[in-house]
């Protein structure tokens, strides 16, 4: 277990070198910052001082070695567009992006599964027809084209919500949070269920498609001949092994969704750090964008981990145990 | 009064080309106590058989007619609900694969507890006291230990006790056991047959026993079904069937048989496969490959009749006289 | 036919170690020791040219490894084989190698998994042929798969249907055909009917069997239903967690059966015609590979075992005309 | 071949179900008009000298102030929607089976290699499938369409949908990597493998011939599936502004130019094109799930 | 009343001299105040802080401080306050540069009055007085704020998330990217024209968003609308727009350096140099229809290179020649291009209002005389450095004017590249010897008539030359609600003292 954890962490180690020295390389040939920072008017000399200011004359593998052992110490250098220090900046944005990817992920769980679930157990019914069908729109419909929609229908026309932004924030400590006034909730609403819309059918569909998987197995069949209630037969001893599986899709669909994020703050002007990303690569902002990458890439590390570790508490199999057999 | 009787039981496939009769005109009786034997080749539909039993008929599978009563009531027509209440209470099942059989994601005593709970009026603690009474009565050595254990810590052997522990849990009186031991290592087997025939003796229940192995129905079974194509070939006393087959098909499955005791160049053998069952001959559906057969066994379906002890249903039997 | 004093098929002293082990992380922080499993170990035996060995015993003792190594699909750890005086595990890596194969088939015991089902019956049989550039021309090699198909009493015609469209015992004869392709001497039949019906069972039993006087073909046949054992074979070894335990003529060792393992598994079989009479059932448990007993392997569950059966592991030896491991029988005390 | 597809049970169940047969029509609609829209279009969009900036965001025929001429109406440009829509749908559905076909090519041969030789190159290859998929797709899509538009900044079209297929398929590769390598790992220890090892077959001939036609059942509902994603990726980063460059627009990039004009009310503009999105994507998923299921033996 | 508005881009820092961008300068304004400022409605320059100002000699110019001025912390404004910002607007850390260019030091001079001493005669010192703000001199050491944060000290100062000016309005709260929240100096020394207590400003960058933000009420004013939206919300009966005249011009610069252009069919020589074609790309253009389609009339056609309220501009310069394919397709042929030829174009996509589409428009207007351009669109990180390496064959650019005098465009776009700015934008690298000269005279002339005339007539150079195509002056709309009163000023900034909500 201990060594499962340390392997793990050894790989992630691995994953985010190499997911930082990609991203530092391919930002080489994103664009130069510098224009920005001196504007239009900037002479020739004033450009090449401040490259060399900031050490973008360098050998990339130095500039790389730089960022790489800054990174270790958790820290990412600093915002060239904003000037300030980028962990600062992802710290104030972060919580945004995690509430509404959790709000949006909860979203997804608390209705994708019930679905899933009722889709499998009802195969052919109407209604799960209906999910089925209701989901391939949402696989095909495009995140931007949804957010769109929502704001056209429900903040324009009906004016039931507000179109962008994140309303009232209460401050505690670092952590800044929408979700305790009601005015955050209201604001909430349309980026949640844009974001949630997609992660929701791929987890409906999932759900189904596993609970139908065991459904058909032995173990199910024996519980039903034991004379278990339909119920404990599927409830207790369906969805629990269907959600073994299921979890690990999930906890990168969750990773996903931070992912997705990107898009969905882009539309509704949420100030978490998709909006931060994107607005670092339209300004060539290089160490935002390195290290928006590189947290990516942690949480989704970190997110495996969890599986990982929720799989030992779920699957006894997985446990190392006293086997009396072989 | 016989604890089971199974008249004229169809059990059909609706498909595309038209619907397909599985088990056809399938009849017999288990009396309390009594092991009955059901044998035949891969696809004889002896699970199925079992499977309309325990109202466990996958779909699109179905119970096209016929009847099934236990203890005289119609089973066959109940609710899913009324079903429920008698499979693990009245019958008790046991699969083919121990390892598939049980839930590993909770420990064998959660499934034991769950599934005496379940049909019995019992507390949480006496459930349990039960269950590791079970337990040791199937002969797994330190119950209460491994109470507590995963399936997967157990040995297959272990496994199907366990299974077996789960069958018997609400003490039902017939268990439907299709084929047990076929995952099992040959020297394993007798030890869980022997498990199952005393349990059974001792508990009073009776058993329906599928297997194609005829060297474990012989040991066991008081009486036994031959099954061919979906149908009833010979039914009767486990003896006679294998020493005085009565039906040409029961002869040659035993001629088969390779035998301990004596050498041959070439065994037995019966030429040519069951047919699918979208393509079973008219009349007796064994016609084609029976040595012994005759112009009417192409045309009339041959009903079960009275051969010696045994009942067969081939019209070298009738006792009518269409011959 | 054969020279009485070249066996076709010689292992010596054959062993196959699998690391199961943990991986290197686990193993030197949770502080485990490498996990070798002893699946074959040392094992030898000869087979005469136009005989059958049959190997018996448990899952799990080693019978496939050993069929496994005889056909080259593994690389033995200690020990090896000859194959008509060609050191055969030597000889599968070099290009003469190639020749060996096509001396050398393997029948395998699950008919659905063993015949690709996207390939017709007359591709999978021709691809030996090709293979082993017997055959060029097309319509040799058509010629050639329709004989084949018939001698194993399947139409011609069935060359052009899928493996799905055959029962068990059709495409078991399939891979017989498959496997008879390039014209082998000697036949590694890893339990090809234990998964089919008896009446099935007695079909491909009986084709093998005039395949094998038709041909001279030598088999290795390995099963755990005793009696198709004894129908089939000329010797018998029985195994024991990775080992020989007792190596006898057919007759000899249904008669008398030696080893106390051997007599157990005899015990076990169904008697077939005394309806109602419980067998003796094996007792206790199989042991772990990855943690076998000391000594005899068979110690824990043997009768007759005493103290240097659990300290002192038995070797093969000669007695009585056949060849045993056990302490017990070497002493006389059975 | 088709005899055999058709009377076979994949053809049966497609003739029995009814969401794949109207699937089947709406995609092949939309590919006929995107394959022979240079034919049917009623006006070359491509073609700028026909442009008129006058004829700019006419309204559908239907509506006040249409012109029959421009049945669905006119873009920014002067430009037919109804053609752009032929002509962006040509497109789209072209970078979509391109990337797909780039992506099973690498991800199939990848997960074969790794599920059959095992060992380091399996550990490997696993190991990039984990990296590649802690990168969520966008975000290496928008970071290889950046790059690539950066390193060829005198590139035009042809290279930037060379760009776009690249970075779609980069992150399609993994997902068939994967199940290859699943399926092969299930289907390498099958005893008609071993067979051929048994004969003497090199292993690439049996991961040729044997193995790769067994598991390429999954691989192929994936790949329907992915179609539609790749459409949409396409879409999303045509919006992002990293696409389909404007003057030979993809639905995407039509979705794109229209959205800023979605509240001045010329909706047309957007929603048609969004509308043709939608349906190809759906009509290429509905196929996918309904394969997935025709291929599923225990569903039968 | 709050005044809640937005656009596309959040500030980047609250250090008046960290960085000088045109959005951020205005915001600063609001409550850091300038020695000077331009007019919101006549565009002269008033005063401000200081309140009046006077040449001593050509290169010192002494101004008088505003009397009774405090800071929002409370302590009163100095004349060291004064020396003070000024000497920050110059430390090597500030982006300030163009403002204080050709400022050589400042010195007090008295309680009230400062000296401000140019190196040589510089005529647009009060323009360049507009933008430098004032800042405490005692908050900012106190406060360790005294040089101006950059991006090189990558250190932040408590001026960058703190601000202490002597404006009408005070720095609440700022969350970058969020909201930034001003509330009303009750303090301040002048008397305002306004009812604003409190200005939430809240950046949305997408443009749809944004504008669905206005539509649903939820902002008062949008600074950057979309132009297709302008209709709808002209039509909406709560809401307006007003539009100006930006100090803008749009045009596209052509490659007149190479001998061969990059990706174009033409070999062995450039056409672009020959004036016959640049001016038959010019007359294919049909700038009344762009602006009339394409902008829905937020441009203003000109022929000049800069717009009318720069020095220099006539009504002379501004004509265009006219829109005429038939005479287009006869100078092409009569430069030999008869059948046309193909040629790469660049544009950006996220710089100037439609770009992409103007650009879009241009091509097809081209391919009707037979010029095939091959048009890429960029977005501006990557537009900018590619066509400054002079990769373009024809580009797009717009150059807008904070010192209303010609010079600075024709400096910039036109001048041969040399040393000091000279040519720094001309990425066409065109050349003319007398243009040169006329722009290093007007450099040096003081008698300003004169040099009026000079620009005048570089500009009429320019235009003969076709050195460029100009295209429009940038027309900029503002949308907002009906119960906004606002002033639209030419720099494209908000007067905060004006803004009224009823
Ligand atoms: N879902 C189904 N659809 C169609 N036919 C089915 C289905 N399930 C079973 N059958 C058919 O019913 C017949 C009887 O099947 P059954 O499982 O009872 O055989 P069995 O005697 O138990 O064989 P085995 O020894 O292999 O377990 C077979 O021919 C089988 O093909
Ligand atoms: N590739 C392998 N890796 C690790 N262990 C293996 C491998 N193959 C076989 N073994 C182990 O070697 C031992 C012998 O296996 P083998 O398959 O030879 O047994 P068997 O006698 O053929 O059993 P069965 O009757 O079940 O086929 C078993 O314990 C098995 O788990
Ligand atoms: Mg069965
Ligand atoms: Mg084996």
């Amino acid at each position: 277990m201990f060594a499962f954890i340390l392997q793990r962490l050894a790989q992630a180690a691995v994953v985010m070198i190499t997911v930082a020295f990609i991203s530092f390389m391919l930002f080489q040939y994103v664009g130069d910052p510098v224009v920005f920072l001196l504007g239009q008017d900037a002479t020739q000399e004033q450009i090449k001082e401040l490259r060399q200011a900031l050490g973008l004359d360098q050998a990339f593998i130095v500039q790389f070695w730089h960022f790489l052992s800054n990174a270790a110490q958790g820290e990412f250098g600093f915002s060239l567009r904003q000037g300030t220090q980028v962990s600062t900046l992802i710290a104030e944005r972060f919580p945004a992006t995690l509430e509404l990817a959790l709000v949006a992920g909860v979203l997804a769980l608390s209705l994708g599964i019930p679905m899933g679930v009722y889709a499998a157990l009802k195969r052919g019914s109407f209604t799960s027809q209906v999910f089925m069908t209701l989901s391939l729109l949402g696989v095909s419909l495009p995140t931007f084209l949804i957010g769109i929609l929502l704001i056209l229908i429900f903040a324009v026309t009906l004016g039931w919500f507000p179109s962008f932004g994140r309303g009232e924030v209460v401050q505690m400590g670092w952590w800044t949070s929408g979700l305790l006034t009601a005015k955050g909730w209201h604001h909430i609403a349309l980026p949640a269920v844009t974001l949630a819309i997609f992660q929701l059918t791929l987890i409906m569909r999932l759900v189904r498609a596993e609970m139908l998987e065991v459904l058909r197995t032995d173990y199910i069949k024996f519980a039903r001949a034991r004379g278990l209630t339909t119920r404990a037969v599927h409830f207790g001893h369906a969805l629990k092994n269907t959600l073994v599986p299921v979890m690990t899709i999930t906890g990168l669909q969750l990773g996903g969704l931070i992912a997705f994020a990107i898009i969905t703050e882009t539309v509704f002007q949420w100030p978490g750090m998709g909006l931060l990303f994107i607005q670092a690569v339209t300004f060539a902002d290089i160490p935002v964008m390195a290290a928006y990458l590189c947290l990516i890439a942690l949480i989704f590390v970190v997110i495996n981990l969890i599986v990982d570790l929720l799989y030992f508490a779920v699957d006894p199999r997985l446990r190392v145990g006293k086997s009396g057999g072989h | 009064m016989s604890l089971l009787q199974v008249k004229n039981l169809v059990v059909e496939f609706p498909s595309r080309k038209g619907t397909l009769r599985a088990l056809d005109n399938v009849s017999f009786e288990i009396a309390p106590g009594e092991i009955l034997g059901v044998v035949g080749e891969s696809g004889a539909g002896k699970s199925l058989t079992g499977a309309a039993i325990i109202g466990l008929l996958e779909p699109p599978g179905r119970v096209g007619s016929g009847e099934i009563l236990l203890e005289g009531a119609r089973i066959d027509n109940l609710s899913p609900a009324q079903m429920r209440v008698i499979r693990g209470r009245e019958i008790g099942a046991i699969f083919q694969d121990p390892l598939t059989s049980l839930n590993p994601l909770y420990s064998v005593g959660r499934q034991l507890i769950e599934t005496i709970i379940t049909h019995l009026p019992l507390n949480a603690t006496q459930a349990r006291e039960r269950a590791i009474q079970l337990l040791k009565d199937t002969g797994i050595p330190a119950a209460e230990e491994r109470i507590d254990h995963y399936p997967h810590q157990f040995s297959g052997g272990m496994r199907q006790r366990v299974v077996i522990a789960l069958a018997l849990a609400a003490e039902p009186k017939l268990i439907v056991a299709d084929e047990p031991t076929t995952a099992l290592d040959v020297s394993i087997q007798a030890q869980i047959i022997t498990l199952l025939k005393t349990i059974c003796k001792e508990r009073g229940a009776a058993v329906m026993l599928i297997t194609h192995d005829m060297g474990v129905i012989a040991e066991t079974c008081d009486r036994v079904a031959v099954m061919y194509a979906g149908r009833v070939a010979e039914i009767g006393p486990v003896y006679d069937v294998i020493n005085r087959p009565s039906h040409p098909y029961t002869a040659g499955l035993m001629a088969c048989i390779p035998d301990m005791s004596e050498d041959r160049e070439n065994l037995n053998q019966i030429d040519g496969a069951m047919p699918r069952l979208n393509a079973i001959p008219q009349g007796c559906a064994f016609n084609p490959r029976c040595p012994k057969a005759i112009a009417v066994c192409g045309q009339k379906r041959p009903e079960l009749m009275v051969a010696g002890n045994t009942q067969a249903a081939c019209w070298l039997h009738d006792a009518g006289g269409s011959i | 036919m054969s020279e009485v004093s070249l066996p076709l098929v010689r292992a010596t002293d054959l062993a196959k170690t699998f690391d199961v082990s943990a991986p290197w992380l686990n193993r030197v922080i949770e502080r485990k020791p490498r996990m070798l499993l002893q699946a074959v170990n040392g094992v030898s035996f000869d087979i005469e040219r136009g005989k059958t060995l049959a190997l018996v015993g448990e899952s799990g003792c080693g019978k496939s490894t050993v069929a496994r190594l005889l056909v080259g699909l593994y690389e033995p750890t200690r020990g090896g084989f000859s194959f008509d005086g060609v050191d055969a595990h030597a000889a599968f890596k070099t290009a003469e190698g190639r020749k060996l194969r096509r001396r050398v088939q393997m029948v395998f015991q699950d008919p659905y998994a063993s015949l690709n089902p996207r390939w017709t019956v007359g591709d999978i049989i021709a691809e030996p042929l090709r293979e082993h550039e017997i055959l060029s021309d097309d319509s040799a090699i058509e010629q050639r798969v329709s004989e084949l198909l018939q001698s194993v009493g399947l139409s011609a015609l069935d060359r052009i249907k899928f493996p799905h469209q055959f029962s068990g015992g059709q495409r078991q004869r399939i891979s017989i055909a498959r496997a008879l392709a390039t014209q082998p001497e000697f036949l590694v039949c890893d339990e090809p009917t234990s998964a089919l019906d008896v009446s099935v069972q007695a079909q491909v039993l009986n084709i093998m069997k005039d395949l094998q006087r038709k041909h001279g073909l030598t088999y290795l046949f390995i099963s755990h239903n005793l009696a198709v054992v004894r129908h089939v074979s000329d010797q018998v070894g029985v195994m024991y967690l990775g080992g020989l335990v007792e190596l006898a003529d057919k007759h000899t060792l249904f008669d008398t059966p030696r080893h106390p393992y051997t007599r157990m598994l005899l015990d076990a079989i169904p008697k077939m015609h005394d309806t109602g009479k419980a067998r003796t059932a094996v007792a206790g448990e199989v042991p772990n590979p990855l943690n076998p007993p000391s000594g005899c392997a068979f110690h824990p569950r043997c009768p007759h075992a005493n103290a240097r059966c659990s300290s002192e592991k038995p070797v093969m030896k000669p007695i009585g005309g056949i060849r045993v491991a056990c302490h017990a029988v070497e002493e006389g005390r059975i | 071949m088709f005899h055999r597809w058709w009377d076979g049970d994949v053809g049966y169940s497609f003739r029995t179900s009814p969401t794949a047969i109207f699937a089947a029509i709406i995609a092949l609609v939309c590919l006929a008009c995107a394959v022979f829209a240079p034919w049917i279009a009623p006006h070359n969009p491509f073609d700028l000298t026909t442009l008129q900036l006058d004829n700019a965001r006419l309204p559908p025929a239907w509506s006040v102030g249409g012109k029959m001429e421009f049945l669905l109406g006119t873009d920014d440009q002067g430009r037919d929607i109804l053609s752009a829509l032929m002509y962006g749908a040509r497109i789209s559905l072209a970078v979509g089976l391109a990337a797909v076909a780039l992506s099973l090519l690498v991800g199939v041969s990848l997960g074969l290699l790794a599920g059959f030789l095992g060992g380091w190159v399996d550990g490997l290859l696993m190991r990039l499938c984990d990296v590649m998929l802690s990168f969520p797709a966008i975000l290496v899509a928008l970071l290889i369409a950046g790059v690539g538009r950066a390193l060829f900044p005198n590139a035009h079209e042809s290279l930037a949908f060379g760009v776009l297929i690249i970075s779609i398929s980069l992150t399609g590769w993994v997902q068939y990597a994967r199940t290859v390598r699943g399926s092969t790992l299930v289907e390498r220890n099958k005893e008609y493998v071993q067979a051929a090892r048994v004969t003497g077959v090199a292993p690439l001939r049996i991961m040729r011939k044997h193995v790769l036609p067994n598991v390429l059942g999954p691989v192929l509902v994936l790949a329907t599936i992915q179609v539609a994603t790749a459409i949409i990726t396409e879409a999303t980063l045509s919006f992002l502004g990293v696409g389909a460059p404007p003057t030979s627009p993809s639905l995407g990039t039509l979705i794109r130019i229209g959205n800023d004009y979605l509240f001045s009310g010329e909706w047309w503009i957007t929603i048609f094109p969004g509308a043709v999105l939608v349906l190809i994507a759906l009509s290429v998923n509905l196929l996918g799930d309904w394969l997935r299921d025709a291929l599923n033996p225990r569903l039968r | 009343k709050t005044f809640k508005w937005s656009s596309a881009s959040d500030i980047a820092t609250w250090d008046i001299h960290s960085q000088n961008n045109a959005l951020q300068n205005g915001i600063h304004a609001a409550v850091y105040e300038s020695f000077v400022y331009y007019n919101s409605k006549t565009f002269k320059i008033e005063p401000v802080l200081a309140t009046s100002w006077k040449e001593i000699s050509p290169t010192q110019m002494r101004f008088t401080l505003r009397a009774g001025v405090k800071f929002h912390d409370g302590s009163p404004l100095t004349t060291d306050d004064a020396v003070f910002s000024i000497e920050r607007a110059m430390m090597p850390t500030s982006n300030f540069t163009p403002y204080i260019q050709g400022v050589d030091k400042v010195v007090k001079v008295n309680a009230t009055t400062f000296d401000v001493i140019s190196k040589t005669p510089n005529p647009v010192l009060l323009n360049q007085m507009t933008e430098l703000r004032v800042m405490s001199k005692a908050w900012a050491e106190k406060n360790k704020s005294v040089a101006p944060k950059d991006i090189k000290t990558q250190e932040e100062n408590f001026a960058h998330r703190n601000a202490n000016g002597t404006g009408p309005y005070m720095l609440k709260e700022w969350l970058p990217d969020q909201k930034l929240v001003l509330t009303q100096n009750k303090a301040w020394w002048g008397k305002a024209d306004t009812n604003v207590t409190e200005i939430v400003y809240t950046p949305v960058k997408a443009v749809a968003t944004r504008m669905a933000a206005l539509l649903s009420g939820e902002v008062d004013l949008v600074l950057d609308p979309s132009p297709q939206d302008l209709p709808r919300v002209r039509a909406n009966a709560d809401l307006k727009v007003m539009d100006g005249v930006e100090n803008r011009t749009i045009f596209f610069g052509m490659d007149q350096f190479r001998d061969e252009l990059v990706g174009s069919n033409v070999k062995g020589k450039n056409p672009l140099k020959d004036v016959r074609v640049r001016k038959a790309l010019y007359q294919a253009i049909d700038a009344d229809a762009i602006t009339r389609v394409t902008m829905r009339g937020l441009g203003q056609p000109t022929g000049a290179i800069v717009a009318p309220q720069v020095n220099g501009w006539t009504e002379a310069v501004h004509k265009r020649y006219p829109f005429d394919v038939a005479a287009a397709q006869k100078l092409l042929a009569d430069a030999g291009y008869k059948d046309g030829f193909e040629v790469d174009f660049a544009c950006p996509n996220n710089r100037y209002i439609n770009d992409e589409q103007i650009c879009q428009a241009v091509t097809a207007m081209w391919s009707r005389i037979g010029v095939k351009a091959k048009l890429r669109t960029l977005p501006l990180v990557t537009y900018f450095p590619m066509i400054q390496r002079n990769e373009a064959s024809i580009y797009m650019l717009g150059w807008g004017v904070p010192t209303f005098d010609a010079l600075y465009s024709l400096q910039s776009l036109v001048r041969t590249v040399g040393a000091g700015g000279d040519g720094n934008y001309n990425v066409g690298r065109y050349s003319n010897p007398q243009m040169d000269a006329l722009i290093e005279r007007t450099k040096k002339e003081t008698d300003l008539k004169l040099r009026t005339e000079l620009l005048t007539k570089a500009l009429q150079l320019h235009n003969d030359d076709v050195a460029n195509i100009p295209l429009h002056n940038q027309v900029i709309p503002w949308a907002m609600k009906k119960n906004v009163e606002v002033v639209h000023r030419a720099d494209n900034r908000l007067d905060w003292r004006l803004v009224k909500v009823k």
